[in-house]
C-alpha cells in the first residue's frame, strides 16, 4: 500500500500548538507511507486539489488527513480522494484539532500526541478495504403514523408531491389534539375552521389511503422497503355501508359512555361519531359499554340503521402494505396530573384540565360554549389557572417545559373574559415563556386588556370550602402567601409522550429519550430524521411543540420523504458487517443481539451460518463484539483494525 | 393475637401538658395488645430549637434515645407525638449520610450497632392492628357524634421520608374513628397548620390559623375535633378562647385525642383516659353517644 | 567396579549443578504450582527454587532442545523510494546446555528427532541447523527410573528404565545420592568435579539391583512388529477410528507433552515494518495443522487427527526410519490425557490382539 | 451398586433409539475413569458411574447435532446440557438425558497430593470406596483417605447433585446439601495484593504449553475449530510462546464464557501443567451472579445475561464524574 | 498540565479511549470546539458504538502496556443504534470485575456516558480519569512478547 499523509495547519488553529512539519516528518517514517506533507488548509479548494494531485503523482492508494474531526470533514475528503480516482473509503482522518491543538498548549506533548493519532490512522488505513455501495430498489410510498395536524400536513405534502401515502390513526377520526381545541393562539381563530378543511383534503385526496381506528401492528424491512402490518380495530360497524347519518347515536339507550372527544366533560352514547366534523364520519361502538356486546341484550342500533351497517360479530383485521419511508407523527398525551395530591388528586370536581376547559369553551362541546362548572353547572366567576402542572418539576421526574401551556393559558384567560365579562382570572405561573411571533404581545394582552391577574408562584394546596375552592399559593414577587377563593380551577397540565410511543419506537427501531419522545438524528442538524434510515419525525412525538411548529415539521418530514424516494434506487452505506463463512459456526449470538434484525440464519450445504442483510445493517458493530470467533467483522472497524490502533499506541 | 412489643418514647409533653394523651395511649395500647416498654432515661428529642442550631447535635439527641432502646433489645421506637417522631426520624435519616454518623457518635460515644426505626403510635395502630381489628375491641360504638379529624402538619410529611398514609390526604384518623362508630366528616383543613409553637411568642398567629379550623369544623356541623398531636390539641383546645376572641365567635368545640375516644369506645375506665384534663368541656358531646341511634330506632 | 563411575550425594548435588552452571546453561526438573496443582517441569536450574527428582516430570525435556517457540530471525522492511529492501537479523547461536535428571525415555525421544532434523532422511539436503546446534552442544544426564507407573511402556518400544540410549551420563539413585555412569566422552568430561566422590561396590550393586528391579516391574511387552501394516490396513476403517477417537478432545496435551512429537509451524509476527519469524511447536491434533491456504482442510474430523498421531508414530515413521517406532513409551500422553485416551490400546486394537498383553482392564464398579 | 445397575438398565432401554449413549467407563489405571461411548448392548457392561465419573459428557453433545444421543449426567454435567439447549447449540429433542444422584467425584490431583510421600498415582494398584472413605493401595500399602478431602472442589459447593433436567432418573434424588457457593476458591487470590496477583499469573501462565486442553474440554466453547487463538483474521494473539499472549488467551476464554460458564471445572482439571484457569471464569461468574442474579445452566428458557439487557439496570450504578 | 506535573514529573502515561462516534466522540469535539483544556495523555480510538467495544480490546491494551483505558458511549436510552450501549453497559460492568483477579487495578479502566453536547462533562471525565491513572502511576505489563523494536517515530 502507498499512503499519503496530509497534516493540516488549519491556519494557526492546529499549527499554533502542534509542530505540523515535525508530525509530517514522523509520518514519513511510518509503514507504507509513501508521501507526507503539511498543508495550510486541507479542506480548502487548493488543499483538496493538492491531495488529488499527490494521489496521482505518488501513485497513492490511501490517504490520511490529520486535521479536524472526521464528523466535520470526512465526507469532504472522501469526495476528494474519489475525484482522484480512489475508492472513497480509502481515507482515514486523525483528529488533531478538537483532540489536540484546541485542548492543550504544550506544543511538545501536542506534537507527540498528533504523531500518535496519525500513526493510529495509518495503521488502521493499512487494513482498509475498497467498499462499494449497493443499489437497493425502493417502494415509492410513505406511511404516516398519526393523524394529528403534523401527520395531516406531512400526508398532504407527500400526496402533493405525487407520492402514495398510507395514513394510520388509532382514534376513529383524524384531527388529533387540535380538533379538541376551541380557538388557537395568538390569533384566536377557530381551531376547527383552520383544521377542518385540511381534514377534508385528506379524505378526498386520491393519493392518500386512510386507516383510522387502526394501529401499526408490526413493521419489518428497511429503508425503501418496509413492510407494515396494520391492525384495523373492529368498530362493529361496516364502514363501507355507514353513511354517518347519526340515527344510531340518537337511539342508543346507553348514554353514559365516557366521552373521549370531550375529555369526559359529558357523556356520550355507546355507538357514536366522535364529533360532527369527524373524518371519516363513521360510527364506532364502544365495546366496553355497549349492552349488546356486553350482555347480548339490546341491538337497537342494528334495528335503526338504515343501511344495515351494524355488525356485532366484526373482528379486527390485519392489512399489510409496502412502503419506502415512514413519518412518525404520533403526537403527545397529557400527563396524569393526579400525582399532584395537593390539587386534590381528582377528588374535587371543579379542578379540571385545560383541555377539559377547552371543551367547555367550545361551541361544539358538551355545554355548547357556555362555561358551566362540572359540580353544579354554575357559571364560575373566580377562575384560577395553575401553570406548570407536570412541567419543569424535577420532583415528579418531569424537568422539561411543555412549551405551549403559557400560551394556551393566556388564551383561555382571554376567552374566559369574553365568555363571562364579570369574571376574574388568576394565573399562577413560574415564568412566562412566550418566544415566538406575536406571542409575548399576546400574553401581555391577557394581562393588560383582559385583566387576568398573573401571580408568579406555585400553588401549595387547594382546599374545598363550601362551594368554593380555597387556592393557597405563593406570590413570590410580593413575597407573601395568597389565598384565592375560586369557583373553578384550571390546571395547565403538561404534555408527555403519546401513550404507546416507546412501543411504536421499538417497532420502528428508532430510539426514544427517557420520557418516550422519539430521538431525532441530530438535535440541530437532523431535526426530522431519525437514526433509522427512512424513518422521519413530525410534530410533538419528537418533543412538545405548538401547532405552527408541528405543521412546519410535518412539511419538513414530507420533504425528507419525498427527497429520499425521488430516486428509483437507494445507495446503501457499505460500512456494514460481513460474515467470514469459513469461520462462522452458526452459534446465533449475532442474530440474537442485532438491534436491527439485519442478520439472519442461513443454510450453507447443511451447515448453519449467519448472513448480513447489507441494506438493513446500520454498522453498529454489536455483532462484531459479540461473535466469539470473530467471524463477523464490521468493515473499517474490524477487530484487526482496532487492534492495530491499540498496538500502534501501546507498543511504540 | 401475638403481642407486639415496642420501645416507647412518651415525649416531654406526654409527661406534662398532654398527660391525657400519654395516659389514654397506654390504656388503648394495652387493650390492643401493643406492649410498650418505656425507654429508660430517655431525653428530649430536641424539639424545634435543636435542629435550627446544629443538625449534628439534634441528631445526637435522637441517637442517644435509640442507643437507650438498643439496651432493651428493641429496634423500633414508637411515640405518640408527631414532633418527637419527626425529629428522631430525621436523626436516623441524617445518619445514613456519609460521615454524619461518625460525627454524631463522637458526641454520643455510643455508636448504634443495629438498624433502627421510629413510628408513630397511630401508624402502628393503623398498620399493625388495622381498623378492622380495632372495631372488634369496641364495646360502646360512639355513634351519634360527628367529628372532624385533624392531623396537623407533621404526622406524615414529608411523604418521601415518613412513608405513612397519604401525605396530602391522610385517612388514618378518618378510618380509625369510623371503626369506633363516629360519624367522620370530610375536613378540608385536616393538615393545615394550627400555628404550632408560635402561640407562645404571638398568640394572634395561632388564633388566626386555628380559629379558621374551628369555624370550618363548626360550619360542617362537627360535635368535636379529634387530634393526634399535643401541640395541635393545645392550640385548638386551650387557645380556643383566644381564637373566639380574635374572630368574635363563640365556638365551644371539644378537642379529643383520638386515643381518648378509642378508649371510650373500648369501655376503658374514664379515669385512665384523663378526660378531665380537657379545657373545653366534653360532657355535652359525650352525652350524645348512642343517642341518635336510639332515637332513630324509636 | 568401574573407576569412571562417580557418586554425587544429594547434599552436594545443588553445588555441583551450580558449578556446572559456569560452563553450561543447566536445566533440571523442579516443582511448580501449589499443592494439588503442582507439576514437575524442566526449567533452567535455580538453586533456590529447588529440584524435584522423586516424582516423574510432568512434561518431557523436549523443549530443552526444541523450544516451544524459537526466533529464527528478525526482519525489517525498508521502504526507500524506488528500492524496497528487507533486512534480516539471525538469531544468536545457543549457549551450551546441560540437562540433569531427564528420564531415559526423554533421552530416547531425541533419537527419534535426530533423523528428521539431521538430514539423514533427505540425503543431507534438509538439515535443521537450529536443532543441530543445540543438539551438539547439549549434555544429557539421564536419571534411571526406580519405579514404574501404570502408564509406563518403554519396554514396548525398545527402551527400559535405565536405557542409556541418547544419554551422556546415566544417574542411578542409591543411598543418599546418585551413582553417575558416563556413557559418552562428553559425559565423562563433566564428571571431573571435586564435589564428586568415588563409588564403592555397595553402591554399584545397589544401582544394578535397582535397575533390574525396575525393569522387572514393567509388564511384559507385546510384539508390535505388526503395527506398521496393521495401522495402514486400518487407514480407511472409519468405524475403527470413530470408535477409538470418540472421547478424544482433539487438544494438544499429548503432543506437547510427548518427547518424540517434533512437528512445528512457522509464523511471522509483525508490527509496522518490523517482525520476527517464529518456529513454534505444532500439533497434528489441531485443526490448523492441515489447513490449506485455500481455506480447505482435508482433515477436519478429529478421528483423522488421532489416526495421524497414532499412525505416524507406529507406522509411517517406522516405515521411513528402519522400523524404529516414534514413541518412547513414557506414557505422558495417557497420564495427562483429559479423556484418558490410551495410545497402547489403540495400537493393540489395530493389531487385533484379542487379549491385551500388558494392559489390564481397569474397572472399579 | 444399585444405582449403577439401574443406570445400565436405563441405558440399555435407551440404546435402540439413539446413536450412542455417553457415560463413563474404565480408564488406564484404577484411579482414573474415562468418557465412554456405548453403541452396542455389550458395551454397557463396562459402564460405571460414581466417584470416578469425572469427565463432563456434555462436552461431546454438539458433535452429534443432527443425531439423537443419550447422555448420563451428574448434576453439574446437566447444567452444561441445559445451557447448551438454552443457547440452541444442541436440540432438546435430540438428546436423551439420564440423571442420577451424584455424591461427588474424585480429584486425582488431590489424591496424588495426599499420598505424595508414598508414591505417584501411577503406582496405585487398587482403589476402593466405602462409607466416605477411599482406600488406595499404593506400592503394596493401603492408605485410607477421607472422600471429602479428595473430592473435586466443585463438589464441595455443589447445589445440584441431581440433574437439573432429565428424561430418566436412577434412584432417589439426593437432597441438596444447601451449601451456598460463596466463591471461597477465590479467597486465596483475593488475599494477595494486586502486584502479587499479577506476578502469580505471570508465573502460572509461563508454564502454559498452549495445548488448549482447557478450551477443548469446555462444553460451552462454541468456536471449536475456529478459535481466535490461532486465527490471523482476527489476530488477537501472536503465536509466540509469551506469557502475555497465553494469559490473553485465558482472558478471551473467560470473557467468552461470562454469563455462560456453568462452573464444571473441566478446563482446570484437564490442564496438564496445573494452571488454575477456572479462577478467571469463576470471577466473572461471581460478577454475573451479583449483578444479574443469574446462574448458567439452570433453566433452558433464560438468556445469558450478556446477550440481553434491561433498559434500567437495577444493579449497575452509573459513574459520577 | 498541572495533572501531569503533580503526579508524574510531567511524564505522560498511555491512556487509550474507545469512544462511540455519535455521542462521546462528538462530546470530545464539543469540548475541543469550546477550547476546554484537557490533559494530553488520552488517545482516542473512534468506534461506531460502545456496543462495538469488545472488552478484550481493553485487556489487550492493558496487557500491552496501556496505563489506563476509558470507554465512553451515548447515555443509556440515547444510543444511536438504540441498544448498543445497553449491551456495553452489562459487558463492561462484568468485565471490570475481572481486572482485580488479573492483578490489574480496576481503576485503570472506567466506562462512562457522555453525549455530543456535553463538552464540559467530557473535559471533566478526561481530567479526572487522567488524574486517577496518574495517581496509580505506570502500569506493569507482561513484557515477554517478542518486541520488534517497532516504529521508533514516537521517540525520534
Amino acid at each position: 500500500m502507498r499512503i499519503g499523509v496530509f497534516i493540516c495547519h488549519c491556519g494557526s488553529n492546529i499549527a499554533g500548538t502542534v509542530d505540523v512539519a515535525q508530525v509530517a516528518a514522523n509520518a514519513a517514517k511510518m509503514p507504507d507511507v509513501a508521501f507526507a506533507v503539511d498543508t495550510m488548509y486541507a479542506c480548502s479548494e487548493p488543499g483538496q486539489q493538492a491531495i488529488e494531485e499527490a494521489v496521482k503523482q505518488h501513485k497513492l492508494t490511501g490517504v490520511v488527513v490529520a486535521s479536524c474531526s472526521p464528523r466535520m470533514h470526512e465526507p469532504t475528503f472522501r469526495r476528494a480522494v474519489e475525484r482522484a480516482g480512489l475508492n472513497r473509503y480509502m481515507i482515514e482522518m486523525a483528529n488533531i484539532r478538537e483532540q489536540v491543538s484546541w485542548i492543550g498548549k504544550d506544543k511538545e506533548a501536542n506534537t507527540r500526541k498528533a504523531t500518535d493519532l496519525v500513526h493510529m490512522a495509518v495503521e488502521k488505513l493499512r487494513l482498509n478495504r475498497v467498499l462499494i455501495p449497493k443499489q437497493i430498489p425502493v417502494t415509492r410510498k410513505v406511511l404516516v403514523v398519526g393523524g394529528g395536524v403534523a401527520g395531516i400536513q406531512a400526508a398532504l405534502d407527500c400526496a402533493e408531491g405525487g407520492m402514495e401515502v398510507v395514513m394510520v390513526e388509532r382514534e376513529p377520526s383524524i384531527g388529533g389534539k387540535m380538533s379538541k381545541l376551541d380557538k388557537t393562539f395568538p390569533t384566536i381563530d377557530c381551531s376547527s375552521c383552520v383544521l377542518g378543511p385540511k381534514m377534508v383534503d385528506v379524505a378526498q385526496n386520491d393519493h392518500i389511503d386512510l386507516f383510522t381506528y387502526s394501529e401499526v401492528e408490526s413493521i419489518t424491512g428497511y429503508v425503501g422497503n418496509f413492510e407494515v402490518t396494520i391492525r384495523k380495530k373492529a368498530p362493529y360497524v361496516d364502514w363501507e355501508k355507514c353513511t354517518g347519518c347519526g340515527i344510531c347515536t340518537e337511539k342508543c339507550p346507553n348514554k353514559k359512555s365516557f366521552d373521549r372527544h370531550n375529555e369526559g366533560m359529558g357523556t356520550t352514547t355507546s355507538i357514536n361519531i366522535p364529533f360532527p366534523q369527524a373524518i371519516p364520519k363513521k360510527a364506532t361502538i364502544n365495546a366496553a359499554t355497549c349492552r349488546k356486546l356486553v350482555d347480548g341484550k339490546c341491538g337497537v342500533c342494528a334495528k335503526v340503521c338504515p343501511s344495515g351497517a351494524i355488525n356485532y360479530e366484526q373482528e379486527d383485521e390485519l392489512v399489510t402494505v409496502k412502503v419506502g419511508a415512514v413519518v412518525a407523527a404520533t403526537g403527545y398525551d397529557f400527563m396524569d396530573w393526579t400525582v399532584y395530591r395537593e390539587y386534590g388528586a381528582g377528588r374535587y370536581k371543579d379542578v379540571i384540565t385545560s383541555l377539559q376547559y377547552e371543551r367547555l369553551l367550545s361551541a361544539s362541546g358538551p355545554t355548547e360554549g357556555h362555561i358551566k362548572r362540572p359540580s353544579d353547572g354554575k357559571e364560575p366567576k373566580n377562575i384560577v389557572f395553575i401553570q406548570c402542572v407536570g412541567s419543569r418539576d424535577v420532583s415528579i421526574g418531569r424537568p422539561y417545559c411543555s412549551g405551549f401551556c403559557c400560551m394556551y393559558t393566556a388564551k383561555q384567560a382571554i376567552l374566559t373574559k369574553d365568555h363571562i365579562p364579570d369574571s376574574q382570572s388568576y394565573v399562577f405561573y413560574m415564568d412566562i415563556r412566550s418566544p415566538g411571533k406575536a406571542y409575548d404581545e399576546f400574553t401581555r394582552r391577557a394581562q393588560e386588556e383582559y385583566g387576568a391577574q398573573y401571580l408568579r408562584g406555585r400553588v401549595s394546596t387547594i382546599v374545598p370550602l363550601g362551594d368554593k375552592l380555597l387556592v393557597r399559593g405563593a406570590d413570590t414577587l410580593a413575597g407573601q402567601q395568597v389565598e384565592i377563593e375560586a369557583d373553578l380551577v384550571v390546571l395547565a397540565v403538561g404534555g408527555e409522550a403519546a401513550h404507546g410511543a416507546p412501543q411504536l419506537a421499538e417497532k420502528l427501531r428508532i430510539s426514544y429519550d427517557s420520557y418516550g419522545f422519539f430521538m431525532e438524528g441530530h438535535v440541530k442538524l437532523k431535526p426530522v430524521e431519525t437514526n433509522t434510515a427512512g424513518v422521519f419525525l413530525a410534530g410533538a412525538c419528537q418533543g412538545l411543540k405548538d401547532i405552527p411548529a408541528s405543521v412546519a415539521q410535518g412539511s419538513a418530514a414530507a420533504a425528507k420523504a419525498l427527497g429520499l424516494l425521488s430516486k428509483d434506487t437507494l445507495e446503501s452505506d457499505p460500512q456494514t458487517a460481513s460474515v467470514d463463512l469459513k469461520r462462522c459456526v452458526g452459534c446465533g449470538k449475532c442474530w440474537n443481539v442485532c438491534p436491527f434484525g439485519a442478520i439472519r440464519e442461513m443454510d450453507m450445504r447443511g451447515q448453519i451460518k449467519a448472513e448480513v442483510l447489507e441494506a438493513v445493517c446500520q454498522g453498529c458493530g454489536l455483532c462484531n463484539a459479540t461473535c466469539p470467533q470473530g467471524a463477523i467483522q464490521l468493515s473499517h472497524f474490524t477487530d484487526n483494525q482496532v487492534l492495530a490502533e491499540v498496538e500502534a499506541l501501546c507498543r511504540c | 393475637m401475638a403481642e407486639k412489643t415496642f420501645a416507647y418514647y412518651p415525649g416531654c409533653s406526654g409527661a406534662g401538658t398532654s398527660i391525657e394523651y400519654d395516659k389514654s395511649n397506654r390504656a388503648v395500647c394495652e387493650e390492643l395488645g401493643i406492649k410498650l416498654v418505656d425507654i429508660p432515661d430517655w431525653n428530649c428529642c430536641g424539639s424545634t430549637p435543636a435542629h435550627q442550631v446544629d443538625h449534628v447535635l439534634s441528631a445526637a439527641l435522637g441517637a442517644r434515645n435509640f442507643a437507650q432502646a438498643e439496651q432493651l433489645g428493641l429496634d423500633t421506637i414508637i411515640t405518640p407525638c408527631p414532633a418527637c417522631l419527626k425529629n428522631q426520624h430525621n436523626a436516623l435519616e441524617h445518619m445514613e449520610e456519609p460521615g454524619f454518623a461518625e460525627r454524631v457518635n463522637e458526641l454520643t460515644r455510643r455508636p448504634l450497632t443495629r438498624k433502627h426505626s421510629i413510628k408513630s403510635v397511630l401508624q402502628v395502630i393503623l398498620e399493625d392492628i388495622t381498623p378492622e381489628e380495632v372495631a372488634k375491641h369496641v364495646k360502646t360504638p360512639l355513634s351519634g357524634i360527628k367529628i372532624v379529624p385533624y392531623y396537623g402538619c407533621l404526622m406524615n410529611r414529608p411523604g418521601k421520608s415518613m412513608k405513612f398514609d397519604d401525605d396530602e390526604n391522610p385517612m388514618a384518623l378518618d378510618r380509625l374513628m369510623a371503626a369506633i362508630g363516629c360519624e367522620v366528616l370530610d375536613f378540608p383543613l385536616k393538615q393545615d397548620c394550627c400555628g404550632g409553637a408560635a402561640g407562645v411568642a404571638d398568640n394572634k398567629v395561632t388564633s388566626r390559623l386555628s380559629g379558621r379550623h374551628l369555624q370550618v369544623a363548626n360550619h360542617l356541623g362537627a360535635d368535636a375535633m379529634v387530634v393526634a398531636c399535643p401541640l395541635c390539641q393545645m392550640n385548638m383546645d386551650m387557645r380556643q378562647a383566644q381564637a373566639n376572641a380574635y374572630y368574635g365567635t363563640s365556638i365551644k368545640l371539644p378537642v379529643f385525642y383520638y386515643t381518648q375516644l378509642m378508649g371510650l369506645a373500648f369501655g376503658i375506665d374514664k379515669s385512665r383516659l384523663a378526660l378531665n384534663k380537657l379545657i373545653v368541656d366534653p360532657a355535652p358531646v359525650l352525652a350524645k353517644i348512642g343517642k341518635s341511634a336510639e332515637e332513630a330506632q324509636a | 567396579m568401574n573407576a569412571q563411575n562417580k557418586f554425587i550425594s544429594r547434599a552436594k548435588l545443588a553445588d555441583w549443578l551450580k558449578e556446572l552452571s559456569s560452563r553450561f546453561e543447566v536445566w533440571a526438573p523442579r516443582k511448580e504450582g501449589e499443592g494439588a496443582r503442582s507439576v514437575v517441569v524442566y526449567r533452567p536450574f535455580e538453586a533456590e527454587k529447588g529440584l524435584e527428582l522423586d516424582r516423574k516430570p510432568t512434561e518431557s525435556a523436549k523443549h530443552t532442545m526444541f523450544p516451544r517457540s524459537e526466533t529464527l530471525f528478525n526482519f525489517r522492511r525498508n521502504l526507500v523510494e524506488g528500492a524496497p529492501s528487507l533486512e534480516l537479523e539471525e538469531a544468536a547461536d545457543p549457549a551450551p546446555r546441560l540437562v540433569f535428571g531427564l528420564l531415559s525415555c526423554d533421552a530416547r525421544g531425541f533419537q527419534i528427532f535426530d533423523p528428521v532434523y539431521n538430514g539423514s532422511g533427505t540425503n543431507g539436503q534438509a538439515k535443521d541447523t537450529y536443532y543441530l546446534k543445540r543438539r551438539s552442544s547439549t549434555v544429557l544426564i539421564v536419571k534411571s527410573c526406580s519405579k514404574v507407573l501404570s502408564t509406563c511402556f518403554c519396554n514396548w518400544v525398545g527402551g527400559g528404565p535405565a536405557s542409556t540410549e541418547g544419554a551422556d551420563v546415566l544417574a542411578t539413585e542409591v543411598q543418599d545420592g546418585f551413582l553417575l555412569t558416563p556413557v559418552s566422552e562428553r559425559g565423562a568430561a563433566v564428571l571431573d568435579s571435586s564435589l564428586l566422590a568415588a563409588t564403592n561396590s555397595d553402591m554399584e550393586s545397589a544401582a544394578a539391583d535397582s535397575q533390574t528391579k525396575a525393569a522387572a516391574a514393567l509388564p511384559a511387552a507385546p510384539d508390535l512388529k505388526e503395527s506398521q501394516s496393521a495401522l495402514l490396513g486400518k487407514f480407511d476403517n472409519a468405524a475403527f477410528w470413530q470408535a477409538e477417537s470418540s472421547k478424544c478432545l482433539s487438544c494438544g496435551a499429548c503432543t506437547y507433552l510427548c518427547p518424540t512429537c517434533y512437528c512445528f509451524n512457522i509464523s511471522d509476527e509483525a508490527a509496522g515494518y518490523n517482525g520476527v519469524r517464529l518456529r513454534n511447536w505444532d500439533s497434528c491434533m489441531m485443526p490448523l495443522f492441515t489447513m490449506e491456504a485455500s481455506g480447505h482442510n482435508p482433515r477436519t474430523p478429529k478421528m483423522g487427527r488421532l489416526k495421524n498421531r497414532v499412525g505416524h508414530k507406529f507406522s509411517y515413521y517406522p516405515s521411513l526410519h528402519g522400523g524404529r517406532i516414534a514413541c518412547c513409551g513414557c506414557g505422558r500422553c495417557i497420564k495427562s490425557c483429559p479423556s484418558s485416551v490410551d495410545i497402547r490400546r489403540i495400537v493393540t486394537d489395530a493389531i487385533g490382539f484379542t487379549e491385551t498383553v500388558g494392559l489390564k482392564e481397569q474397572n472399579n464398579g | 451398586m444399585a444405582i449403577q445397575e439401574q443406570l445400565k438398565k436405563m441405558i440399555l432401554d435407551v440404546l435402540p433409539d439413539v446413536d450412542c449413549v455417553i457415560g463413563w467407563g474404565p480408564g488406564p489405571d484404577p484411579l482414573r475413569g474415562s468418557p465412554f461411548f456405548m453403541r452396542k448392548p455389550e458395551d454397557v457392561e463396562s459402564f460405571m458411574a460414581g466417584p470416578m465419573a469425572v469427565q463432563n459428557p456434555a462436552l461431546f453433545l454438539p458433535e452429534y447435532k443432527g443425531k439423537k444421543v443419550g447422555v448420563v449426567v451428574k448434576g453439574c454435567d446437566s447444567r452444561s446440557v441445559v445451557q447448551l439447549i438454552s443457547e440452541d447449540l444442541i436440540k432438546r429433542e435430540e438428546v436423551v438425558i439420564i440423571g442420577f444422584p451424584c455424591d461427588g467425584v474424585l480429584d486425582v490431583a488431590k489424591v496424588e497430593n495426599a499420598l505424595a510421600s508414598h508414591g505417584e498415582p501411577g503406582e496405585i494398584t487398587a482403589v476402593e470406596f466405602s462409607g466416605g472413605e477411599v482406600k488406595v493401595t499404593l506400592a503394596g500399602n493401603t492408605h485410607s483417605l477421607k472422600f471429602d478431602d479428595v473430592k473435586a472442589d466443585k463438589c464441595g459447593r455443589c447445589a445440584v447433585p441431581n440433574a437439573v433436567m432429565s428424561d430418566f432418573f436412577a434412584g432417589i434424588a439426593r437432597e441438596a446439601s444447601g451449601v451456598k457457593d460463596d466463591y471461597e476458591d477465590l479467597a486465596a487470590l483475593e488475599k494477595m495484593s494486586l502486584e502479587e496477583r499479577f506476578a502469580f499469573w505471570e508465573n502460572e501462565m509461563s508454564r502454559c504449553l498452549r495445548c488448549y486442553a482447557c478450551r477443548n474440554a469446555c462444553p460451552m466453547c462454541v468456536c471449536r475449530d475456529h478459535c481466535v487463538a490461532s486465527s490471523r483474521i482476527p489476530h488477537w494473539i501472536s503465536q509466540a510462546d509469551s506469557t502475555r499472549d497465553k494469559l490473553m488467551f485465558q482472558v478471551i476464554h473467560a470473557v467468552h464464557l461470562a454469563g455462560r460458564c456453568t462452573g464444571c471445572g473441566e478446563c482446570q482439571r484437564v490442564c496438564p501443567v496445573g494452571i488454575p484457569v477456572l479462577l478467571l471464569k469463576r470471577t466473572l461468574s461471581k460478577g454475573v451472579t451479583e449483578l444479574f442474579d443469574y446462574a448458567a445452566g439452570m433453566d433452558t428458557e433464560s438468556k445469558p445475561p450478556l446477550l440481553t439487557f434491561q433498559v434500567e439496570e437495577a444493579t449497575i450504578k452509573e459513574r459520577n464524574w | 498540565m498541572s495533572v501531569l506535573n503533580e503526579s508524574n514529573n510531567g511524564k505522560e502515561l498511555r491512556i487509550v479511549g474507545f469512544l462511540c462516534n455519535w455521542c462521546s466522540y462528538g462530546g470530545a469535539d464539543t469540548a475541543g470546539v469550546g477550547r476546554f483544556t484537557q490533559p494530553t495523555d488520552l488517545r482516542i480510538v473512534r468506534l461506531p458504538c460502545s456496543g462495538r467495544v469488545n472488552p478484550l480490546f481493553i485487556v489487550k491494551a492493558l496487557l500491552n502496556g496501556a496505563d489506563g483505558v476509558l470507554v465512553s458511549g451515548c447515555h443509556p436510552r440515547d444510543c444511536h443504534y438504540a441498544e448498543g450501549n445497553f449491551y456495553a453497559r452489562r459487558r463492561l460492568e462484568v468485565f471490570k470485575r475481572l481486572l482485580p483477579t488479573l492483578g490489574i487495578d480496576p481503576r485503570r479502566f472506567e466506562y462512562t456516558w457522555v453525549s455530543a453536547s456535553e463538552g464540559q462533562r467530557w473535559q471533566k471525565v478526561v481530567s479526572e480519569f487522567t488524574q486517577q491513572v496518574h495517581a496509580l502511576g505506570p502500569a506493569k505489563f507482561v513484557a515477554d512478547a517478542p518486541e520488534f523494536d517497532v516504529l521508533k517515530v514516537c521517540a525520534e
